[in-house]
């Protein structure tokens, strides 16, 4: 490049050894409520940002309209706060244009899966290397409280006042179905975990996209609770783990069997069922990751968190850079004499 | 046989038939090889609308039309002085436009019975005497062509496609051009393949022939090498221009380019070139809307790259809300808007002005961005870099207007030495000097522009109301009227940085004349037929719509009547009106075509000969 | 103890405290009840726009202002007579608004350290003599309520919740109402919990002995019943009107109800009140988009409904591309835009007169639109059913413009009679007479409305241009220019259908002050003010913005000054300019706020000062 | 409902006994190319209708913009060409506004899947009551041969000389992850086919998706030969039929098994594996048709052709009358007088 630009982003770069979380605070005060998931999202992406090795300058992070999308103003980073559901759209420009970035997206439910979802599959499908981290409150919060396309059927919102008809998304399965590379679900109430999500999300090359059970005390408190709570979590969710055999329970004593292409749960105390039989997690598989993410609204099996699926396919920004000095390698670099003069041009 | 030679000013030749004929190419080549012997050119293809519709029907008719000169030439001309009709549909939509006595040639073999029925004729216009008006050229040329390339072993059908490089030749023959520029060009094209070389090669000679040797054809017409700037010259369409004129802004700017966009007609030939430009570095993304398309495009602004979308009516509309985003954050733009008849998707494939209002006030809130607008095919070349040049500058979207006549019709266009483009000076924000996000420079109001990956600069911008100089998301009252109405002034003070409006003609009178985009050609011809005659009244044309040239308000207070002739209901009628607060007339042609230049005349005939009646 | 009382003509009183303090009920409640007792009233909820901000903090403030009267109140006040304040950010915050000489109630409880601290107060205010200039009433609310509710077995947490009930109580005796009505309320809200009605109808009579006892306050003051029209009233906010203003104008047309919507603020209680409405067959969709929520509700319209899409800003612009569909369909359709400050996200909570340019001209090609405005809260009914009526009548779109201060302002509203409101006549076409999809109604130019459904009228429509009558598509080029002006001339035809613009004040002079929307209120009060003054000038305001009534150009010619002030930089004004072509003077703030009488008093008495100086 | 609409809707019905496919034909001239695979398609959809028994004023096709969204004009039903994208949104208002039409939608692979996706994503989620026709091309054909998302790595279109990047969606897989109950893919070349689609199509309750390989004989000329032509066709597709296993091949000799979750072809011809072995398929389960979905762009096995998935799941229009029922049931209907008075009001 012979621009302006490559300065900037080529030979001036900071060390980021020795950054710690509280270089990526700023001095603004955090204006979710009390107790609002968000904080624990935030804590987290705070706490894993300087282990990734990326100059603080790099790192940008772009969101749509919502409690969620909040979140830029709170990281002392290069921010973007846009438009409703647009965050993924400029994102991939952002990207594709500075493939040099890390950039990062944090979206809500309705953000990212309503008014956004042609957006996000499209960036599934692509595979551009975004980090998406929606928040999912399953609820409209910003405006008050109206259900979202991931509300539960039944539930009374601001604008279901007899209950929710929709059915709702399966963000993983939408996800899978749109081509997407990296899928993942965690909660706001297990740092640990979200801090290792968020840290593979940033390692993944190609799209990472991380759902994020995030409660929202005022419109949809407790919406997760049964899934996240200390108390309850082990019965009703199952970790992933690549490699690892579908193990849950207070006891580890469950385990979740593959029946026909309908997943099961059985009893490992009983005798009957060992770790052997049980479905084990294989990250590289889009098939077995779609029989997890079907999972999701099925009382009868526990909840699947952690990493549903991560496969390599080069990234959309890469083959776009690749084509770029394909197409330099093969006719030269342009001369915009030639090319305006084209093919056919004459002297006077 | 010795032969007339007369010489004209200019004479405008339309090349008609199926659109399986080959007329693109016919109307191309005598374009380009006008153009080489130094006449001014101006042409417009007319393709159906349908991809490919049956053969020989009258809505598949594709055409191309040239108007040449000696002296510039503005518009493709209003009548036909010379009609090429390949068969009986292209006969009957067309001869409404050629003048009295003006010249067909027509193929006969497009007129047999099947052909007759198509075009809905109930006898042949060629035998029955309606075309006595005309001087009539009845040539069989597919007997012709097939008989020249008996001996070569191509199939009938590909003999017979050579039919219009034989109409080729004979008009070439006809307005004494050399067949040699289009024989070079069939030599590139066709190198690979000897025998179609050959075969395109006689029926170029054989046409010229058909004319050296007629003895219905009695004159050869001459038209004399405009005075033209030295330089390299070359056609081009309104859409190329656009393309290479991103390209060229980049160049300038020292930026790489970016564009987002998603196909609409007649604005897809921009994506198109760019797409093609991928060993200048360009970044294209083909994007899954309008609204994706506008996105990325600032997301690549944000990144520090010179941005751009490009789109036609329904695009823009789609862009709306984006646009709004891009005014608050104050990140340079350039949205191209190709315009096409409307409302909603209207008539695709037809030009109209019908997005200056949109454009201007089509934002929710008070959201000010920079209208400008191109008048020819190569203006939009440079309207383009200017376009980028006030982007970057004043840190704002501009808006530039074209419309589908510009973007598809091609004029001859000199091209500049890249020395003499005007330069960009674009510098990004570092930590050298002290920073804010909306920190503005003095004089432009332009905020400063940090990209990411700078060190030390990082911040936070958005679509919230945000206090000046720090950005901060703000809802103080007195700074919500300062931010509205430093964004206005912003855009304002573009018009100290923009040519004075120049005025044609009288410096005062009773008629002015201001038009704006691609009518140009069509009033600049009357303009000049009109005061040749030695008619008073001037004409103003403008390329910039918002801000208005500063000058604007002086020059119309020195006339006693306005007159603004549009493409659509009275939008710039309407602009004036309430800036200047006076009268304008307008003249109101909504009908999917450019103006006609004599209709413009027309119009001014009558407000010359009714001077008190306003 | 015997106390004054003082009869006041109108008051305004601001009930404010923390997000939680419960502010909104107390100012729900009085407002309710000085309906009750037959005073006009005008109101409006101030929330933080944070969902939930931490308690005592300055950006956490809740407020409820009312302004009632004995006579037609048009504003909520622009100065307070009374401010209740719970804590001491609440001071801090609206203290610049209560009039010198004004009452202060403070609850002082609120004013710890902690208060005092998050309030950024370096002394108490309540102590320091800073509010010499008020009548300050210092009350201990929280203890007092603790001490009256001590012996029921609640929560001291909940116990301190009844203290905007005490205070509520307070302003009740101070303005002589009765508590009944309150009372009974009560009473309906928790009837099912005895031991939280007992402490809510303590602590209301607690608060109003207070005011009965308290030594220090000598004044009780009365507000006479205003000389209303009989009949059923209401409070209603602005965004109820339209949500009942659509059920109703479908029950009069005889149609079954559509909303396709997405919510936004300040729009989103629109679609949260239709929601509600199930039982009446009311259909909503919730749509994933704004875009979808037009087009649905296009959809719907196409299938026969009544049919309707809400927003704001951000909201209108997404929804242009489909707006020009509707137009070119000519499908009737009703789009309420509830403007809020811009551009792009803006201020969401903060009104805004932004969106009128985008109402007449924010689409691509000639695609007019009817755009109407509400005037008040309850306005917006009148002026929902109105735009109902028009698009039926007329087949087209209608934009009905209102604000975010109309929407979550409130005023008592007569509430009509369905037999008074005005009849909608619809009548889809049947077999019984031709049919063409294009066919038009002489008079109003309006096409036929054709339902799928419907045996034998088959037919399809679409977005290209079509042919008249038949809807064909058509690229004919006279065709074009035909529907082009057709299209304009059905909107202009509505002129005839709407009231003439109402003139207030001198028949001809020197000052016309010409208004729209929610600046009605502020623009009357301080037109009454002055006229009442004995100053000479008079007032239009227009809910009619496209097209105009047709008088208004007639009154207009007979003032020698239009004054025009707006929430935005001039557009009403703009429009004015170019359609009569004479200058008008504007006033534009655009803060986010609406307009203060004051503020209009103060440029109409610098205008009426500087006659010469126009 | 006591308004006008009921007149026509309820009481005015045509017998649709006798309808013929002319009855669906109009005076039109139909303006696609000679040779185009939309000549297929408009044929079978006429040949089909009569066999509804639907009256012909209930059928209302909605469509966007592109070449396969002129098919409306050419049906003589109620016709709708609307603007690019957004048939689904308006086919979704028309649907929940008026159950009694039978709606279809034509779209291609660019109005549906690229600036239509997200009402597509939506309207599948959904469940409304839609009988979607996407024609698929793999290109943009009315503005003159873009790529879609359906266009293959590497193709060449206009905007992509040096050959497609993006990957293309899987059409089946995002219309199974975004919920749709019936998915199914046919081809122009085999009408019977199509109308046994059509006639499935027509006949299930909720979302109906079907995809088309249609051929642009001008922009993307023979992109399915490998799979249409009669020649070929036996060799590399597969017929999906319930409880059928996957049999193919010129001398029906070749199957599909499962091979953990990878589908393999296995000769049945060799005598290692039988007709038992194979996948059978089952209309009603999720995961197989995900795993047949995601057969798609494999080309080791057999292109699946048929019906993926046809679940049952109450529709989306029917849940609003059912709820508006239910209130009326519940609190009575509504008195507008009452509405407007609201919970306090007074007396002057
Ligand atoms: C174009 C547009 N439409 C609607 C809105 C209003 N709006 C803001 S945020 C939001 C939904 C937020 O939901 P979600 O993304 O789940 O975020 P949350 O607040 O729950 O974190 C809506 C509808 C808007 N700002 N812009
Ligand atoms: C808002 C908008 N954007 C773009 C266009 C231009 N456009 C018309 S059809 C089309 C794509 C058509 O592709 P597809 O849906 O696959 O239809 P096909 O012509 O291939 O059948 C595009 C980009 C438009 N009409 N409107
Ligand atoms: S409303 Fe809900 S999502 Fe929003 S900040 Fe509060 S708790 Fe969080
Ligand atoms: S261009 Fe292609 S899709 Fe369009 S009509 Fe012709 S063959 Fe069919
Ligand atoms: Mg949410
Ligand atoms: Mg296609």
């Amino acid at each position: 490049m012979r621009n302006i630009l490559e300065d900037i982003v080529i030979n001036h770069v900071s060390d980021p050894a020795g950054l710690t979380p509280k270089d990526f605070k700023n001095e603004l005060d955090v204006r979710w409520c009390a107790g609002c998931g968000g904080y624990s999202i935030l804590s987290q992406v705070q706490r894993i940002m300087p282990t990734l090795g990326i100059p603080k300058e790099k790192i940008t992070f772009v969101s749509g309209i919502g409690c969620s999308s909040r979140f830029p103003y709170y990281m002392d980073v290069y921010g973007f706060h846009s438009i409703h559901g647009r965050a993924l759209a400029i994102a991939s420009g952002l990207k594709i244009a500075r493939p040099d970035l890390s950039v990062w997206i944090a979206t809500g439910d309705g953000d990212c899966m309503s008014i956004g979802g042609n957006h996000f599959i499209h960036a599934c499908r692509r595979n551009v290397d975004l980090n998406i981290l929606m928040f999912n409150n399953e609820i409209y919060s910003l405006t008050k409280g109206q259900y979202s396309p991931l509300s539960r059927p039944g539930q009374k919102t601001k604008t279901s006042p007899m209950g929710v008809l929709d059915d709702p998304f399966n963000p993983a399965a939408l996800a899978l179905g749109s081509g997407a590379t990296f899928v993942a679900r965690g909660y706001d109430k297990d740092p640990k975990m979200l801090q290792y999500l968020f840290e593979r999300a940033a390692q993944h090359k190609g799209i990472a996209f991380v759902e994020i059970y995030a409660n929202c005390v005022i419109f949809n408190d407790g919406a997760f609770d049964n899934y996240t709570e200390k108390d309850k979590r082990a019965e009703t969710t199952v970790w992933l783990e690549h490699g690892k055999p579908l193990i849950f329970g207070t006891n580890n004593d469950k385990g979740v069997i593959l029946d026909g292409f309908t997943p099961r749960v059985v009893s490992l105390s009983d005798g009957k069922y060992s770790a052997n039989d049980l479905i084990v997690h294989n990250e590289h598989d889009s098939t077995l990751a779609f029989i997890l993410a079907n999972m999701t609204y099925n009382e009868d099996v526990p909840r699947p968190i952690g990493v549903f699926q991560a496969i390599a396919r080069p990234s959309y920004e890469e083959k776009v850079e690749w084509q770029i000095n394909d197409a330099i390698t093969k006719y030269g670099e342009g001369d915009l004499n030639a090319l305006m003069r084209g093919d056919e041009y004459w002297e006077i | 046989m010795s032969k007339k030679v007369e010489y004209l000013e200019q004479v405008t030749i339309r090349f008609a038939g199926d659109s399986g004929d080959g007329m693109q190419l016919s109307g191309t080549q005598f374009s380009n090889t006008s153009g080489i012997v130094g006449n001014s050119v101006n042409t417009f293809p007319d393709y159906p609308s349908e991809i490919r519709a049956p053969e020989g029907t009258l809505y598949g008719v594709s055409a191309y039309q040239i108007q040449f000169g000696s002296k510039k030439v503005n518009t493709i001309g209003d009548k036909l002085d010379v009609l090429v009709a390949m068969n009986a549909s292209s006969l009957k939509v067309n001869l409404p436009n050629v003048r009295e006595g003006g010249i067909i040639i027509a193929n006969t073999a497009g007129f047999g019975d099947k052909n007759l029925k198509l075009a809905k004729y109930d006898a042949n216009p060629l035998e029955d005497g309606s075309l006595d008006k005309y001087r009539l050229f009845k040539i069989n040329i597919s007997d012709i062509v097939k008989e020249e390339l008996a001996d070569l072993k191509l199939s009938l059908k590909y003999t017979e496609r050579t039919k219009n490089i034989f109409a080729l030749g004979l008009t070439y023959w006809l307005f004494n051009r050399p067949t040699e520029p289009t024989a070079k060009w069939l030599g590139e094209k066709f190198g690979k393949k000897p025998e179609i070389l050959e075969a395109n090669l006689r029926a170029l000679k054989a046409g010229y022939n058909y004319g050296l040797n007629s003895e219905e054809m009695t004159t050869q017409y001459d038209i004399k090498s405009a005075n033209l700037e030295k330089g390299y010259y070359r056609n081009i369409t309104g859409n190329e221009a656009c393309a290479l004129g991103l390209v060229a802004a980049a160049n300038k700017a020292k930026l790489p380019l970016f564009l987002g966009s998603y196909p609409i007609t007649p604005a897809t030939e921009i994506l198109h070139f760019i797409s093609g430009y991928k060993k200048f570095g360009v970044k294209v993304l083909q994007a899954e809307d309008e609204i994706a398309g506008i996105c990325s495009a600032i997301g690549a602004a944000y990144g520090g790259y010179l941005s751009s979308t490009t789109t036609s009516g329904p695009g823009l509309s789609l862009k709306v809300e984006a646009m709004g985003l891009a005014v608050i954050l104050e990140l340079p733009l350039v949205i191209i808007d190709v315009q096409r008849a409307g409302p909603s998707t209207g008539m695709p494939t037809k030009p109209e002005q019908g997005d200056l209002f949109m454009a201007l006030y089509g934002r929710h809130g008070e959201a000010p961005i920079p209208v400008i607008a191109a008048s020819s095919a190569a203006d939009c070349f440079a309207m383009t870099i200017e376009a980028a040049r006030l982007a970057t500058k004043y840190m704002t979207p501009v808006i530039l207007l074209t419309d589908g006549y510009l973007a598809q019709g091609t004029e001859p266009w000199r091209i500049p030495p890249i020395e003499e483009l005007p330069d960009i000076k674009v510098e990004f924000a570092t930590v050298k000097e002290e920073f804010a996000p909306y920190k503005r420079d003095a004089e432009t109001l332009a905020r400063m522009w940090a990209v990411p990956g700078t060190i030390g600069l990082e911040h936070r911008i958005g679509g919230l109301e945000k206090e000046d100089y720090t950005g901060l998301v703000s809802q103080d009252p007195k700074n919500h009227q300062k931010m509205v109405e430093i964004r206005a002034q912003k855009v304002q003070n573009i018009a100290n940085d923009i040519p004075d409006a120049e005025l044609m003609g009288e410096e005062s009178g009773d008629l002015l004349v201001i038009g704006w985009g691609s009518s140009y050609g069509a009033i600049k011809t009357a303009y000049e037929k009109l005061t040749a005659e030695g008619k008073k009244l001037s004409y103003v044309h403008l390329k910039y719509l918002n801000p208005l040239p500063k000058n604007l308000g002086d020059i119309m207070s020195r006339f006693e009547r306005i007159f603004v002739p549009e493409i659509n209901l009275g939008q710039l009628q309407t602009v004036l009106q309430s800036t200047f607060i006076r009268p304008v007339i307008g003249y109101h042609k909504v009908q999917g075509l450019p103006f006609k230049a004599f209709e413009i005349e027309d119009q001014l005939n009558e407000l010359l000969a009714n001077k008190g009646g306003k």
